[in-house]
């Protein structure tokens, strides 16, 4: 992707996924979940988060706000001649919403280049997603609108990656949208502070051992390893490059301070 | 589509990348130093390295 | 300086406030439009806010009650003051300065003689927002006005019929149209006639036919005031509640039996010196132009009456000297003249009252005040008040004038002779 | 000066702006067939990119405004009737206009919501609807209510030009009024109120259609109570001085409002005279507004909306 093609990003993590890779610097994330000044949005979201520069034009926490904006930069890159893809990703718990029919419908309908990544970690909160969908496969929705649906390894990073580059050569070559349905999982608990459960019972120790298996890093870090694209010094030499990166950031979150009320007046309205 | 081997590395940091930072952020959350909630990527991060990378 | 903190008198009848509960407490710092504590009145709980910032210093504490204008708290500068303030015996409230002891009854008397009439028992006077501003503005008293609003309130037009009605004695702040004598623009114009003119020539002549000379003193008033709060505590029984014109006059007339020669007068070429004792007793009267205009009316033979009937005596001619209902018999036949100007004063004034013709004694008090005075060679709080006396050195000599003055202070002093 | 209709000059509006601006854009349910006259000719005249028929998905494409908006185009949402606004609630209410707020001002939304406002016309509780004050109850999208053509095309410019959400309501009564229109360009700025009637004994402050009662009501008491009828042209910004200048010499206000009475705009406006004007009122401040219930259909819609009658009464309760 380019950089100024469009990103809206799933709600785990709060993008961190799509935005680091899409090389927003997490910094300004973690300073403005820290309410301070020098946040990405001034510190006055506790977690939005914006990098224009980067395609990525902000979240919002109500799920299934993703899929109108969606259709919205897919106008924009239709009309604009920069011939942008959108990559739109969502969760199976996100795609219960309505508007993702609305949006299907008109992107399908206008042949917007939007790709739509269903991350599907097969849990919504504490609700199996047998629960809440009624088919074995979300991507099927895709024949509903008459544009490709493909399921991928979710685990197997290459193949997502793979996945969605063809869907976004698709895109970019005016063909319209694709759904690609990635099958993956959910190591920790929903949300910091409530218990990890499916429906009425707690995962237990054995649950995540068996999870533990499937770790798409170590899956990867293991093929790499073998295919000796990657070696043990280069993974430590990469570690330790990541854990400077992290302290820079904490050190730069902790430094701010909360914006001026002003600010509040400011951001309200445009001049 | 063949992935070269930077590719295959960019992969691997953004991944490695992903996993620390969406850990930072719990960490943090659990000691009281972010505000709001904290829905973490931990498992699920594949998806959107690899929907992003590139 | 600590900034004072006082019981805030919300309501026209609000006397007195309790202390419900303070928010904060002893030495926190406090800022500018914090609320501090709660007060109950007998209409309303009331949050009470700083309007200063310090250190807060507690007076009063809660559930106590205390008159308004009460100090219950202090905001210290900073923490040196805190301490000093915490340290202090804090004085019994309001007698540590030399504030004016017991002036309230002088007051209450002034108010009695010159406060228009209080407003009308029963409801609040419903008006709208608008009428208030404007009544402020024009200075008209609502309190009496009929509304024609239509839920009965009283609006604008009221306001400016009541308005038009009275004199405007608005300040004109644009160009001054009104008269204007020798550059200084004229507010405005009393005549120099009926009871001014009168007054006016009395005085004049007074001085011009009789050799008047001034003399300054004063009486400790201790006992008096022990004596009158005594009386007042019999206020019931009484029917009267006494005022220290009521003993003053009582006092003089005593005194006089004494000095009989004081009270005379100087008719053409002869002295006559009076068998009645007949006592003239200052009064000022609110015109109805606002203006002031003295009445003296008399009270007869009060060396006969008790204290009681002097008292009695006194409201009476008040009373109908402030609604203008004195007949002139009621003026006529004084011998001696007080004069009590205490009421309107928060400080000592010596002065020299004016004879008034054809007596040859007035004498003039004033307020009564706490005041540093060597007793038995120790220096002790008294309350003092001013005592002056103006004599026709014609029909009276300076020395019994003197005796009559030591008596007075004596009787004052002791007033146990004055039943003895 | 020519004289032209309501819908005409809303029409020309678009014209002009989308002459002058060719980000600017039409985005709503048959505005290519012209289901009201303002969208006739525009998709023969601008073409296909500029005026588009949507599927009937409000929220999708009010959501899909926001984004594009944020993206370097200013497109016009015509969601046909406003009562419809409701099926795009979180994308009108919160995203359209906390967007820019939310994410540091960092970027900008030059949306315009429009649509079909107000009864009258017996049409019942889904296509008679004013809802000014949920509109105003989300801080971050102005409110533009013209009452005459002149302001329809006027407030239309400004509304387009503006950086910020706009929603506009045009009255379905007002459709084919016609008034006095000039030739050349103009733009009415918000906030600023426009006395449509000068008087000296009662203000009344009324909007929208409501306008028109009130100068019909004004006009009949003439000679007996004079009324001063002041039109704020937009509710958000709101020109309060006007109202407080008005009624620092009628000392009397009375408030016309088409929505529903409880919480309403004229609600908001009577506690912040209250607040800010309060020594300037002899009597209370009224407010003829919808009654507290659903705007009912058949005949029943006369007894809840406002009428003459109604406010001629509060007129002459304050005017006593």
């Amino acid at each position: 992707m380019n950089d100024d093609d469009f990103v809206f990003p799933a709600v785990r993590g709060h993008g961190l996924p799509h935005l680091i890779s899409k090389g927003v610097d997490p910094k300004y994330y973690l300073a403005e979940h820290c309410g301070k000044s020098t946040g990405s949005c001034g510190g006055v979201s506790t977690y939005h988060n914006i990098d224009t520069e980067h395609g990525f034009f902000g979240l919002a926490g109500t799920l299934g706000t993703g899929f109108p904006i969606s259709v919205g930069y897919g106008m924009t890159s239709k009309w604009n001649g920069k011939q942008q893809v959108v990559v739109s990703c969502f969760g199976d718990g996100t795609s219960n919403r309505g508007t993702l029919h609305e949006s299907f419908l008109m992107a399908a309908n206008w042949k917007l280049p939007i790709v739509w990544v269903c991350e599907n970690n097969q849990l919504s909160m504490y609700v199996p997603v047998k629960d809440h969908h009624p088919v074995e496969n979300i991507a099927d929705l895709a024949f509903g609108y008459g544009m490709p649906g493909e399921v991928v390894d979710g685990q197997d990073v290459v193949a997502v990656a793979k996945a969605v580059d063809k869907a976004v050569a698709r895109a970019r070559a005016g063909e319209g949208p694709s759904l690609i349905e990635c099958k993956t999982e959910r190591f920790v608990t929903h949300s910091i502070g409530l218990p990890d459960r499916i429906d009425l019972e707690d995962r237990t120790k054995d649950d995540y051992v068996e999870l533990k298996k499937r770790d798409p890093v170590v899956l990867f870090q293991e093929k790499l390893l073998k295919e000796g694209v990657l070696t043990q010094k280069e993974m430590e030499r990469i570690d330790q490059e990541i854990a400077v990166e992290i302290d820079a950031a904490e050190a730069f979150a902790d430094a701010g301070s909360p914006p001026d009320p002003s600010v509040l007046d400011d951001y309200l309205y445009a001049k | 589509m063949r992935l070269k081997k930077e590719q295959k590395l960019t992969l691997y940091r953004n991944l490695v990348r992903t996993r620390a930072f969406d850990q930072l952020f719990s960490r943090r959350l659990g000691l009281g130093k972010l505000l709001g909630f904290w829905h973490p990527a931990e498992g699920g991060e594949a998806p959107g390295v690899g929907a992003c990378s590139f | 300086m600590a900034l004072e903190i006082i019981m805030p008198k919300l309501a026209m009848a609000m006397s007195q406030g309790t202390i419900l509960s303070w928010f904060l407490s002893q030495g926190d710092y406090v800022t500018k439009g914090q609320i501090l504590l709660e007060i109950e009145t007998e209409k309303v709980n009331y949050e009470v806010e700083a309007d200063g910032s310090g250190y807060l210093h507690i007076v009063v504490p809660n559930g106590e009650t205390v008159p308004v204008e009460h100090v219950i708290a202090m905001l210290a500068e900073n923490e040196e003051d805190l301490a000093s303030l915490a340290s202090q015996i804090t004085a019994p409230a309001g007698s540590s300065s030399a504030t004016v002891l017991e002036t309230e009854e002088v007051v209450e008397e002034k108010d009695s003689a010159l406060q228009p009439l209080t407003p009308p028992k029963g409801g609040r006077v419903i008006a709208s927002p608008l009428a208030r501003r404007l009544a402020q503005q024009y200075g008209v008293d609502i309190s009496s006005l009929a509304g024609t609003g239509s839920r009965g309130q009283i609006v604008k037009r009221d306001v400016e019929k009541a308005r038009t009605a009275k004199p405007a004695n608005v300040l004109a702040v644009a160009a001054f149209d009104g008269e204007v004598v020798n550059g200084i623009r004229v507010a405005q114009t009393i005549p120099l006639a009926g009871i001014r003119k009168a007054i006016a020539d009395h005085m004049q002549q007074s001085l011009a036919v009789s050799a008047q000379v001034s003399n300054m003193g004063e009486v400790d008033m201790t006992e008096l005031i022990r004596l009158r709060k005594a009386l007042l505590k019999q206020e019931e029984s009484l029917g009267v509640r006494v005022t220290y014109t009521d003993i003053m006059v009582y006092l003089m007339s005593r005194a006089l039996r004494y000095e009989p020669s004081l009270n005379a007068s100087v008719i053409g070429e002869e002295i006559k010196v009076w068998k009645d004792v007949n006592v003239s007793v200052a009064v000022a009267v609110q015109g109805s132009g606002g203006e002031l205009n003295l009445m003296v009316p008399v009270i007869r033979n009060a060396d006969q009456m008790s204290l009681v009937e002097i008292s009695k005596c006194a409201r009476d001619l008040i009373l109908r000297g402030r609604e203008g209902k004195l007949t002139t018999a009621d003026m006529e036949g004084g011998t001696v003249t007080l004069t009590n100007v205490g009421g309107f004063l928060n400080g000592p004034l010596t002065g020299t009252p004016i004879l008034n013709q054809p007596q040859s004694l007035i004498v003039g008090i004033g307020a009564i005040l706490d005041q540093p005075r060597v007793i038995n060679g120790e220096i002790m709080v008294r309350p003092i008040m001013d005592f002056s006396m103006t004599y026709d050195h014609r029909a009276v000599e300076g020395v019994p004038v003197a005796r009559f003055y030591s008596k007075v202070r004596e009787l004052a002093e002791n007033p146990g002779l004055l039943i003895a | 000066m020519r004289e032209i209709q309501y819908h005409k000059a809303i029409n020309e509006a678009f014209i002009e702006e989308m002459e002058r601006d060719e980000t600017v854009y039409l985005m709503g349910e048959s505005l290519r067939g012209a289901n009201y006259p303002h969208s006739e000719g525009l998709a023969k005249r601008f073409g296909d990119q500029r005026v588009l028929d949507t599927p009937i998905c409000e929220a999708a494409f009010c959501g899909a405004a926001v984004a594009s908006a944020m993206t370097g185009y200013r497109p016009i949402v015509d969601l046909m009737f406003i009562d419809f606004m409701y099926t795009a609630a979180d994308e009108i209410l919160l995203k359209a206009p906390q967007w820019r707020f939310m994410h540091g001002g960092k970027v900008n939304v030059p949306v315009v919501f429009m649509g079909a406002a107000g009864g009258g016309m017996k049409l019942a509780n889904e296509h008679s609807q004013i809802p000014s004050s949920i509109i105003l109850h989300s801080p971050g999208i102005k409110l533009a209510v013209p009452s005459t053509p002149y302001d329809a095309k006027g407030l239309m410019k400004t509304a387009i030009r503006d950086n910020n959400p706009v929603m506009y309501f045009w009255h379905k009564q007002l459709m084919a009024v016609t008034g006095e229109v000039p030739e050349e360009d103009y733009t009415i700025p918000f906030g600023v109120a426009d006395v449509k009637r000068e008087g000296t004994d009662v203000t009344v402050v009324a909007y929208s259609y409501m306008v028109q009662l009130a100068l019909e009501v004004a006009k009949k008491l003439e000679g007996e109570i004079s009324v001063e009828v002041v039109d704020p042209r937009t509710l958000e910004p709101f020109d309060l001085d006007a109202v407080l200048k008005s009624v620092e010499k009628t000392n009397r206000l009375v408030i016309v409002d088409e929505d529903t009475e409880r919480c309403s705009f004229a609600s908001e406006l009577a506690a912040q005279v209250v607040d800010k004007g309060f020594t300037l009122l002899d009597e209370p401040i009224k407010r003829v507004c919808a009654g507290n219930y659903p705007i009912p259909g058949g005949y029943m819609e006369q007894h809840v909306l406002p009428s003459v009658e109604k406010i001629e009464a509060a007129i002459r309760s304050v005017a006593v």
